[in-house]
């Protein structure tokens, strides 16, 4: 089992010569293109590594394959802890017939997904509160039911209130790696507009560990 | 609300800013809350909102709602709560501090609703952002023949001796709750209820409640009591008719005993 | 073709630019990349062309890449007029995962199994009757699917009903020699299997009858 190892046809060569030693890289970055290219969800390392043979490494593979596809017209993105292959976003243009018309979102919508992408994991009365109106459960609703959003852990306060946090199919839809991706988030947090800032004058105990929280999650 | 204060600053103001402040009446339908309207009314003050005069900002407030209810706008309640805040903040901001109160000063409540005002600005812009990235199904796209995984599934059932043996006993356990002379049904005829009381007339020597004729384990599942219930009365009935049993009973729902009439 | 092409960005120039020329052919085979994969359907070259921006080959685009992909976990493959994209036929090991599921066997086949155990050779109506309830085909079916009890001989009564008893996998799978070697009333009545006390003289004559059906077959 030395060389004649990647024979495209030699299929059972290979899956003898695998119970001893993995393919080699190469052979392990055409099966990653494979499985990738054949998937419309983003499939994670351990569901890659599942159906590779035993010994690969899914992870190196996926890295390769990422640098192969740079700059090409498909390209290999990380979402989260899994991978997908995506077309290169300045070829929209051609993909008139693709492309799916969603329903607009409200602006509450958008604002509400805004907060709990850049404030997660967040009550709904901490939505509230910073957008200074009260959040209609339609909004929520809308949100968890297109799957951007989705119940984080309940807050350790009294009431012990439901949090909301941003999906991997949010990450997915907008192109993000991972939630500490999101436009603007470092700035943001360095200017402190992240934090949760009680009134003067108020004990607010139930917003002191937001920011922990923050950091936990994401 | 109708302070003479209100006035004076209402003449503070210049016509610009007093146009400016009528131009939002007209659309109060369309702000997201009393937050919302200060954002709107602080652009007016062209600065950063770092650098935004509070006092101002709360002097615009107070005047837009004043110009709402002379036109007769019903605002919601948490505009009023709003206004009536940010009047007690105006107070706070224009009278020397007071020692002896231990609440928080006006510049700390107003450095807090300028991080308000601050947060929900950078919030709106972050979410301008958000909507402005590449989207997927708009900008980039997925595969448009995805191959499905064959999951092949190889079910195996498992099943030891001793479960099988559990299965039997089960079954079998069920069969000896059931008298099985009885018919499976859970209807008991007059017939057979007859022919069953019949029997056991001849030990019938002592007054005993009718319910103690019905079939064995006929009692326990009561469909199948009121089947036997009924026939079995039914059948005492015929029997007393005969003249084989006398019946007794001391009210109206007691107790119905039988005993055989030769046992006497 | 150079690789350095693509700048993600400078869209408006590209379209600008193709008032006048054609992309260059790299720019093309990316085009026909993105279009391939996102395409729900073969796409034929005319309908590419359609696509693309004025004055693209889209043939020479297709050729191309189709070269690109030689070898690799994916192929461009040309589908009588029409052009797509599938995963390299090798890696279709891949494309299926393999699960082995270990499911307990419900309660009502394991009564049914057990009845036609005790009392083969035995139809259905007579396995109803032991159970009290009646028996759904796919009870019957799955014991039949799992090669536990086949079909016997047809019972000689009106109707000739068919008769099922165990296999002699079903034997091997519970490690009995024979089914006789089924523990009887009694011995489940002593390893505390049957907690209710019999009605006098039903423990035997069932004993036996359960005998006599054995003698009948194997």
């Amino acid at each position: 089992m030395s060389d004649a190892v990647s024979d495209d046809t030699d299929l059972d060569a290979l899956a003898e010569a695998s119970l001893f030693e993995a393919p080699p890289l190469a052979e392990q970055e055409r099966m990653v293109e494979a499985v990738l290219f054949a998937s419309a969800n983003p499939v994670s390392v351990a569901e890659m590594s599942g159906r590779m043979p035993h010994g690969c490494n899914a992870k190196a593979a996926l890295e390769m394959l990422q640098k192969r596809y740079e700059g090409r017209g498909v390209r290999v993105v990380k979402i989260g802890e899994a991978w997908a292959m995506r077309t290169a976003p300045d070829l929209g243009f051609l993909m008139q017939k693709e492309t799916v018309e969603t329903r607009k979102l409200s602006r509450a919508a958008i604002e509400t997904l805004a907060i709990v992408a850049y404030h997660q994991p967040c009550t709904r009365a901490e939505i509230e509160e910073i957008r200074g109106v009260s959040v209609s459960k339609g909004t929520i609703d809308q949100l968890l039911e297109l799957e951007w959003i989705r119940f984080g852990r309940r807050r350790m306060t009294p009431g012990r209130p439901v949090t909301y946090v941003v999906t991997p199919a949010f990450l997915d839809h907008f192109g993000l790696e991972s939630a500490r991706d999101l436009p603007g988030v470092k700035e943001l947090r360095a200017a402190g507009l992240l934090e949760s800032r009680p009134m003067p004058g108020l004990d607010d105990e139930d917003t002191e560990d937001q920011d922990d929280l923050f950091e936990d999650e994401s | 609300m109708a302070d003479p204060d209100q006035f004076e600053i209402n003449d503070l103001l210049s016509v610009e800013e007093r146009l400016a402040a009528e131009a939002l009446i007209v659309d109060v339908d369309g702000y997201e809350g009393p937050l919302d309207l200060l954002l709107q009314l602080s652009r007016t003050q062209k600065v950063d909102l770092m650098k935004i005069s509070i006092l101002h900002l709360a002097q615009q407030y107070l005047i837009f709602v004043e110009k709402a209810t002379e036109l007769r706008i019903e605002l919601a309640a948490d505009y009023l709560v709003m206004a009536a805040w940010l009047a007690f903040l105006k107070s706070r901001l224009l009278l020397p501090p007071d020692p002896t109160d231990e609440g928080p000063s006006g510049e700390e409540l107003a450095a807090h609703l300028a991080f308000q005002l601050q947060r929900l600005e950078a919030m709106r812009e972050a979410a301008a952002k958000l909507m402005a990235r590449d989207q997927k199904g708009r900008d980039f796209f997925v595969r448009g023949i995805p191959e499905e995984v064959a999951r092949l599934r190889n079910v195996t059932y498992s099943a030891s001796l001793l479960d099988l043996m559990q299965g039997y006993a089960r079954v079998r356990t069920k069969d000896e709750f059931r008298p099985f002379v009885m018919d499976r049904e859970a209807i008991l005829s007059m017939e057979q209820a007859l022919e069953r009381l019949r029997g056991l007339i001849p030990y019938a020597i002592e007054w005993a409640d009718l319910a103690s004729y019905l079939p064995e384990g006929w009692e326990l599942d009561p469909k199948k009591r009121r089947s036997a219930t009924a026939a079995t009365f039914a059948a005492s009935l015929e029997l007393a008719k005969q003249g084989q049993i006398e019946i007794r009973q001391s009210g109206t729902f007691a107790r119905i005993e039988i005993k055989a009439r030769n046992g006497r």
